[in-house]
């Protein structure tokens, strides 16, 4: 990992405006990146922030505005092998090996004819690699590697390809804490060497261990472009809320919520469980609970979420529901997982609860059913608000919410939200831990498996850790430090 | 109608000096008669000589047609009455890539002769020439072998006088003034050839009939309808037309039931090879059918089956070409229904003495 | 990311990565254009070019092609396709796709000729049978697709040889017709024929439940400015300009008179797949599991048990086109429908682009059908050569088609 | 996310939300069954099923089965639907399909027969021009499904229809045979003729390049404990044993000497094919467009571009084999080619469960295409009734291919 990097040429970006049909999500960004910097992108979802990455890579076209690579100026940076681009989805094809990963679009290595050179091909991947430590995963198939791994994999990608510039959209708000530490470390590495680096997301951490400079898209305007050394946590929850009324604050609770619910019938009960990656898993959830999951990946951590569910079962042990308990979950993919692109919001917001509005003849009953689903969709804010819109054009934290509003309308017994607020942005995330206040008041169970920590300090009363598929003993939150989570995770 | 041109041709030839006019129209009802009476004359062979012991395949058209499989049930018969040997028939699926690849097995495993129903050999002309080049015999069953006849031996009742007895039919039911419209495939020879027999009919005896003609592909005729014939039906006003000469009567009785089904009292159909439905049909009433003309399939078969064992054993063949094919309609229809047209009398014990199996 | 191909038919592969979406307005902009832009206008560019085909076919040909008998007697004799159009269309929403629903057709003519003649038994018996054939032949595509997980296509062509098969051992391989004595019902022949009319009350009602249905219909293309109430009065304003239309142009009263039991049949089983796949929560079921099966089974829906459903289903219907064919053939062919399969599919892909943005439908699937065999049908009427008819068709469905794709990538 | 249908065939809908990744395993396992579970051995499940239903039929049937000329004679025949389901398998790869690989394979027919003896072309020319036809209809193929974003079924059903509607205006609807004194060229004839055979050298050099191709193949398989060295030793080891075997049990020699023109370029194409697939970069461009067109785009693939080719390979493929079509009938006859379409749909899916678990390969479709002909053959040599034939067929089929989504749900 000694490489350096030639200094990159600088970027210039002036009045960027783009419009979907007759909606503007960009007016006229204007952003100066000099070489070498480490640039943290922030602002609320749908705020434009990977409109504007897409623009640079050429997916999209800008509607005004220009864009200049050193005294150049471009249309957009894609297919420049000194710019490299890493989306919110990695850019990585599943079934494929991470080596057939690396060479995609890449000057091909020959011996004779069209004959590819697999020598050297390998020996060139295995450069990439070494890069962020991952070389032992050349032959493997991407789909065999943990997430984290997945992202380093296109990161190693970007630079093996000469990359200077890198964008990073994204990329760890799908990763456990560790993983995205490695991420990061990896990041942060590149531009030490050298390489100018903008990254998105919504982790305040991230930006301030890493980043030189924060930039804050609000409503596709640029709201705050500040140094971050000298920013603390509390500094840059004030810039990214300057326009927002919310604030991000933990919600007071009574001390005597742990009095009452030891007191409740369990609504949900695991022993002995063994499923997937997981197991033995022993757990036991009662109404007006909140009880906080976490781990490594690979831990099995959310094939307990499946177990809980019920969408896995287990291959040994039993899980119990209580009479008519239901059970409803946000899955931690939401890209693959989670909604149906080409159906409207409307129809991904009520399809588990379609029994809700079924009338005697077995139809449905539109109009009722649109209502309920317009009221839900203003509750969570979901931008834009419309019903009707598909639900493949949504931003990735709008996404998170009509999933979570989906989960809301089952209206279950026990919630199982993994990753409730990754790639939320921050008014988002206090107002989801305020839902979760909010059930835990009307009696549900909530099972909040994440592996962000903030999740399990904010809402949980509880807190287990899954390691290697064995779940340990709760331990209440009060008796908690941030540090222990650490050295458990 | 005023569209026909462009996909036929319309015409309504001038009489001839023979059988024109009124006069000629009472010789042609005469020799409806005779037709539908079926003919007196069967070309046969006369020279016995030793079939020996050799081995033929027999390949019909495709089993999903019922009468590819008759005829080649007959042919087992007949070969193993020549005492030759004779796997179970092959299927030829309709295909003539399936059709050339078992010529090519039959050639390959050195069989002596093959014997093929309704297949168009020259669809299949390389497996036709490997084989003929490897001596095999091959014989077809109601075929026109066109520019491979001789090297293949059809023996076959004549399509294009299908076509005449077809046209006198319609000459003498329409008191001379017919209407007639007739399908043709030009990718299946022996419908042009019945077309052509209909249309030399109709143009030098019946002044005031016309022919249209019309193409059809065979491959469409699957479609419902099928679209030809109820394009036809769009395009023709009522009276326009007094009968539609279908291509065969596996087509005509779809186009029959479109017909009654349309509701148009105006046209009856017409066709060929005197298939079940139809003769149920006819007997019953039951469909607008007007005729359909049969063949003596099993005697065709034996006749074929006589010809390759004489070549196979050097002896010189004869012409079964032309033979004789009868007219139905109501009148003798029930006749042959579950029965074919063909010789009275033991007709096979002709063969088989000849064959030295008597 | 739209997949292309069976899967998931949203037909811009180019911009699908990218570029999803129809965008709703944030300014306000004209009414009218506003309005021209909306999905559902933007649909119908392929339902105006066939309509303005079908225009041009009459000043080319006049009462030839523009006849309502002849017209009606084309889409009365493709009702097997229609409906087969209709099983396909079930299993691709569900994101499979199935074929042997035309031998499972060809199975059920044999069946319904056979019982009823040969075997002689009553009719009801004979249907209920050929339907109960139906469900057994989709319950075998569903166990093995969804629960052996064995490739659809492999599967589906399996169990077509299985059903075709199965018509050529019952009646060892030869046509069936009935034999005189054993003559099928009148009635059943006569649903079969196109003289034969249904009461022409059966027929309003149809049409009235079609302008109640428009009227429905229309108020997903409320002007974002209107309100409710004066909508409704649009609403059955244009209901009532469009019957009126109807009436005086195309002479409604004429075509409800002449309309076949078939007709009448295709009508009602359409209505009842509209309702299904629209107003019940099985349509919603079924088009989450096609849209993304793993999303679906976690939102709680039996993605295995609704796609063995549409499996059914489709098999029903494909049962039923069977039996429709008998009755209006009156006896089976071999193989009879088998031609029938790359037009059911053409039928339901076609729904994609008629009346439609990217999703299969049920009128986009019956009326790209009869478009179909009105295209072809007018060719040869106007006597084109039959082999130029495949050229023009060929060319005519493209065309049709990219006009509308063509029409999504400007708007991108 | 495995999908299923024509896009990614990859069986286990079930288990495809819940269960992301094949697991390595974690704790050393005894390495005879470790080398069981892998993959490779798994997919391999169906052929083993096929060798023994053919085993069962040389059982039953002896030698009338199990005879070197006829079963190739079988594969020579069918050479043209191989070659068409590799035509097919190409889109399919690119995550496409192409219905009308069938119809450009008669167009070809048609002009090779006739521009050789109608026109009196020499015979290089007839070539390069049919060649050129079927880059042309792949052009257009690619054009109207990439660029113009018209649905995949739509624009292959029509340029399908538009290719064999050439076919039919180019020969006015009739058959194409030469007529006398415009023979065809005696090389070509012979070319499609299974009694003359290639040099047996140019079989041997494709024999020693199979071995090779196995010897490299085989490292894939290494053993995790082994080293390189002893595994490049037992590769040669098995690669001896395998040929000897197949020289001692099947008579290898008497396989060379007998196979003729039509199986030498079926094996030349297919080994440009597999190394078209695996040894060069555009192989990789099309298996990753066809697995995530999107992530292919990102990573820098031009994805149209790469799709475009695969239609014109599959338009080239498809040309040759109806060249190869006219040169073993001598003749055109309309359509002829038609019925291939779902043969070689079937051999491009067999060869998913062939070989492989769920991708497409050049040799899985190929064998898959012979295994499927050879089942059916061995029941008409065994005098199955023709009606029966089906229902056995389909039967079969599934059963092999199910055989191995069933292993697969075992170990899931
Ligand atoms: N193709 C498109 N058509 C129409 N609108 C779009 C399209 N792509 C994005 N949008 C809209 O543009 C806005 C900005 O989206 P973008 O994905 O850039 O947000 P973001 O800042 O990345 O949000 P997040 O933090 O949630 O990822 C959203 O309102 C989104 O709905
Ligand atoms: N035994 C193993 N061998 C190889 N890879 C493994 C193994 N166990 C887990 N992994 C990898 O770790 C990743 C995460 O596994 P798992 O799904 O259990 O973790 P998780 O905590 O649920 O995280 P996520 O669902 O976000 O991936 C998987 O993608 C898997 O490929
Ligand atoms: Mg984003
Ligand atoms: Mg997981």
């Amino acid at each position: 990992m000694t490489q350096s990097i030639a200094p990159a040429p600088p970027l210039n970006i002036r009045g960027l405006t783009k419009t979907f049909g007759s909606t503007t999500v960009l007016h006229g960004v204007d952003l100066h990146i000099g070489p070498g910097e480490f640039v943290g992108l922030m602002g609320p979802n749908g705020a434009g922030k990977s409109t504007l990455i897409k623009i640079l890579d050429g997916v999209h076209t800008a509607s005004g505005g220009t864009i200049r690579v050193g005294d150049e100026t471009v249309s957009s940076l894609g297919g420049r092998s000194d710019v490299g681009f890493i989306h919110q989805d990695l850019g990585l094809v599943e079934s494929m090996s991470v080596l057939d990963n690396l060479r995609l679009g890449e000057r091909p290595l020959r011996t004779f004819g069209p004959l590819l050179d697999h020598r050297a091909e390998r020996a060139a991947a295995l450069a990439a690699l070494e890069r962020v430590g991952l070389t032992w995963a050349v032959d493997e198939l991407v789909a065999a590697l943990a997430p984290g791994e997945q992202a380093l994999v296109a990161i190693a990608r970007a630079f093996g390809r000469g990359a200077r510039i890198l964008f990073v959209d994204e990329a760890t708000s799908t990763l456990p804490v560790a993983d995205a530490a490695r991420v990061i470390a990896a990041l942060r590495e590149n531009a030490a060497q050298g390489a100018t680096i903008v990254m998105v997301t919504h982790k305040l951490h991230e930006i301030l261990d890493a980043t030189h400079r924060v930039v804050v898209l609000l409503d596709g305007r640029l709201a705050a472009d500040q140094v971050t050394a000298g920013m603390d946590r509390a500094a840059l929850v004030d810039l990214l809320l300057q326009h927002e009324a919310a604030k991000v604050e933990r919600v007071p609770r009574g001390a005597d919520t742990t009095a009452g619910r030891d007191g409740a019938a369990p609504v949900l009960e695991i022993s002995g469980a063994f499923a997937g990656r997981a197991g033995p898993v022993d757990l036991v959830l009662r109404r007006g609970e909140v009880l906080g999951l976490t781990g490594l990946p690979g831990s099995g951590l959310h094939d307990i979420a499946f177990l809980a569910h019920g969408s896995l079962r287990p291959a040994r042990g039993t899980v119990r529901r209580g009479d008519g308990v239901r059970v409803a979950i946000v899955p931690p993919h939401r890209e693959t997982q989670g909604g149906f692109d080409h159906l409207s919001v409307h129809e991904n917001i009520t399809l588990s609860s379609l029994g809700n509005w079924t009338t005697k003849l077995r139809l449905l009953a539109l109009g009722r059913e649109k209502r309920d689903s317009a009221e839900m969709v203003e509750r969570l804010n979901v931008q834009p608000p419309g019903i009707d819109t598909p639900f493949g054009v949504l931003s990735g934290g709008n996404k998170q919410k009509v999933i979570f509003g989906r989960a809301l309308l089952q209206r279950p017994a026990v919630y199982v939200l993994c990753e409730p607020t990754r790639g939320v942005d921050v008014g988002t995330r206090s107002e989801i831990y305020r839902l979760i206040e909010e059930l835990r008041d009307t009696d549900a169970a909530v099972l909040v498996v994440t592996s962000d920590s903030e999740d399990l300090f904010a809402v949980c009363d509880a807190v287990a850790v899954v390691e290697d598929g064995r779940l340990s003993e709760s331990r209440p939150i009060e008796h908690m430090q941030p540090a222990d989570l650490e050295v458990m995770v | 109608s005023s569209n026909d041109s462009s996909s036929g041709s319309s015409q309504a030839a001038a009489p001839t000096a023979t059988t024109g006019g009124t006069a000629g129209l009472a010789a042609i009802k005469a020799q409806v008669a005779k037709d539908k009476a079926g003919a007196v004359t069967w070309p046969a062979p006369t020279e016995a000589f030793d079939p020996g012991s050799k081995k033929a395949m027999i390949i019909a058209c495709g089993f999903q047609a019922p009468v590819c499989v008759e005829a080649a049930k007959e042919g087992v018969k007949a070969v193993k009455a020549m005492g030759w040997t004779t796997p179970a028939p092959q299927d030829g699926q309709l295909a003539p890539q399936t059709q050339s690849g078992l010529v090519n097995k039959a050639t390959q495993q050195g069989y002596d002769a093959i014997v093929m129903y309704g297949i168009d050999v020259n669809s299949i002309k390389a497996a036709i020439d490997q084989a003929t080049a490897k001596g095999v015999a091959i014989g077809c069953i109601v075929c026109n072998s066109g520019a491979l006849r001789g090297k293949v031996i059809d023996a076959t009742p004549d399509f294009e006088k299908q076509g005449e007895q077809m046209a006198r039919y319609l000459i003498a039911k329409n008191d001379g003034k017919a209407k007639v419209a007739a399908f043709q495939d030009s990718a299946f020879p022996q419908t042009s050839l019945r077309v052509s027999g209909v249309k030399n009919v109709m143009s030098s005896d019946c002044p005031a009939c016309s022919l249209s003609v019309k193409q059809e592909s065979v491959a469409e005729t699957a479609k419902p309808g099928p679209p030809a014939f109820t394009a036809l039906l769009s395009a023709t006003p009522t009276g326009k037309l007094t009968d539609v000469v279908a291509l065969y009567d596996g087509i005509g009785v779809p186009m029959a039931t479109t017909l009654k089904s349309r509701g148009r009292k105006d046209m009856v159909i017409d066709g060929y090879d005197a298939e079940q439905p139809v003769l149920q049909a006819l007997a019953g009433g039951t469909l607008p059918y007007g005729a359909t003309i049969g063949s003596p399939v099993n005697y065709a078969t034996w006749a074929a089956v006589d010809e390759v064992g004489r070549k196979v054993a050097g002896k010189p063949t004869w012409d079964a070409t032309a033979l004789p094919t009868v007219l139905i309609t109501k009148d003798n229809a029930s006749k042959y229904i579950g029965k074919q047209f063909q010789p009275a009398g033991d007709w096979q014990s002709t063969f088989t003495k000849l064959w030295g199996k008597g | 990311m739209a997949a292309r191909g069976i899967r998931t038919p949203a037909p811009a592969p180019a911009g699908a990565a990218q570029a999803p979406a129809p965008s709703r307005p944030a300014r306000p902009a004209p009414s009218l254009r506003r309005f021209l832009a909306r999905p559902e206008i933007e649909g119908s560019v392929t339902f105006v070019a066939f309509v303005l085909l079908f225009a041009g076919y009459g000043i080319w040909l006049g009462s030839s092609f523009l006849n309502i008998d002849d017209r009606l007697l084309d889409v009365h004799q493709n009702v097997p396709i229609l409906l087969l159009g209709l099983a396909v269309m079930v299993t691709l929403v569900a994101g499979a796709f199935d074929l042997s629903v035309a031998s499972m057709a060809t199975l059920t003519t044999f069946l319904s000729i056979g019982l009823a003649s040969k075997d002689g038994w009553p009719f009801g018996l004979v249907l209920v049978v050929c339907l109960a054939v139906g469900v057994a032949g989709g319950l075998i595509n569903g166990f093995l697709v969804e629960r052996l997980g064995v490739n659809t296509f492999i599967a589906t062509l399996g169990t077509s040889g299985l059903f075709v098969g199965a018509s050529k051992v019952y009646s060892s391989g030869t046509q069936l017709s009935p034999l005189p004595g054993h003559e099928l019902p009148t009635w059943f022949t006569d649903v079969g024929s196109f003289s034969q009319k249904p009461p022409a009350a059966v027929m309003w009602v149809a049409v009235a439940l079609a302008a109640v249905a428009a009227f429905a219909a229309l108020e997903r293309l409320k002007p974002a400015g209107r309100d409710a109430r004066s909508w409704t009065v649009a609403r059955v304003g244009i209901v009532a300009v469009v019957l009126l239309v109807l009436t005086v142009a195309a002479n409604l009263p004429k075509i409800v008179d002449r309309c076949s039991y078939l007709v009448a049949v295709t009508i009602i089983v359409g209505a009842g797949m509209w309702i299904l796949m629209r107003f019940t929560t099985y349509g919603r079921y079924l088009r989450a599991a096609g849209a993304n099966r793993g999303a679906a089974r976690l939102a709680g829906v039996h993605v295995q048990r609704e796609v063995m459903k549409a499996f059914v289903l489709g098999g029903v219907l494909a049962a039923l086109a069977g039996v429709l064919l008998g009755a209006s053939q009156g006896s089976a062919a071999p193989d009879v429908a088998a031609g029938f399969l790359l037009p059911a599919f053409a039928a339901a892909f076609l729904s994609t682009v008629v009346f439609s943005t990217g999703q299969f439908t049920v009128w986009g699937t019956i009326i790209g059908g009869i478009f179909v065999v009105w295209t072809s049908q007018g060719l040869i009427i106007g006597g084109v050569a039959p082999q130029w008819t495949d050229v023009v068709n060929g060319v005519v469905l493209v065309a049709a088609v990219a006009l509308s794709a063509l029409m999504k990538r400007q708007k991108a």
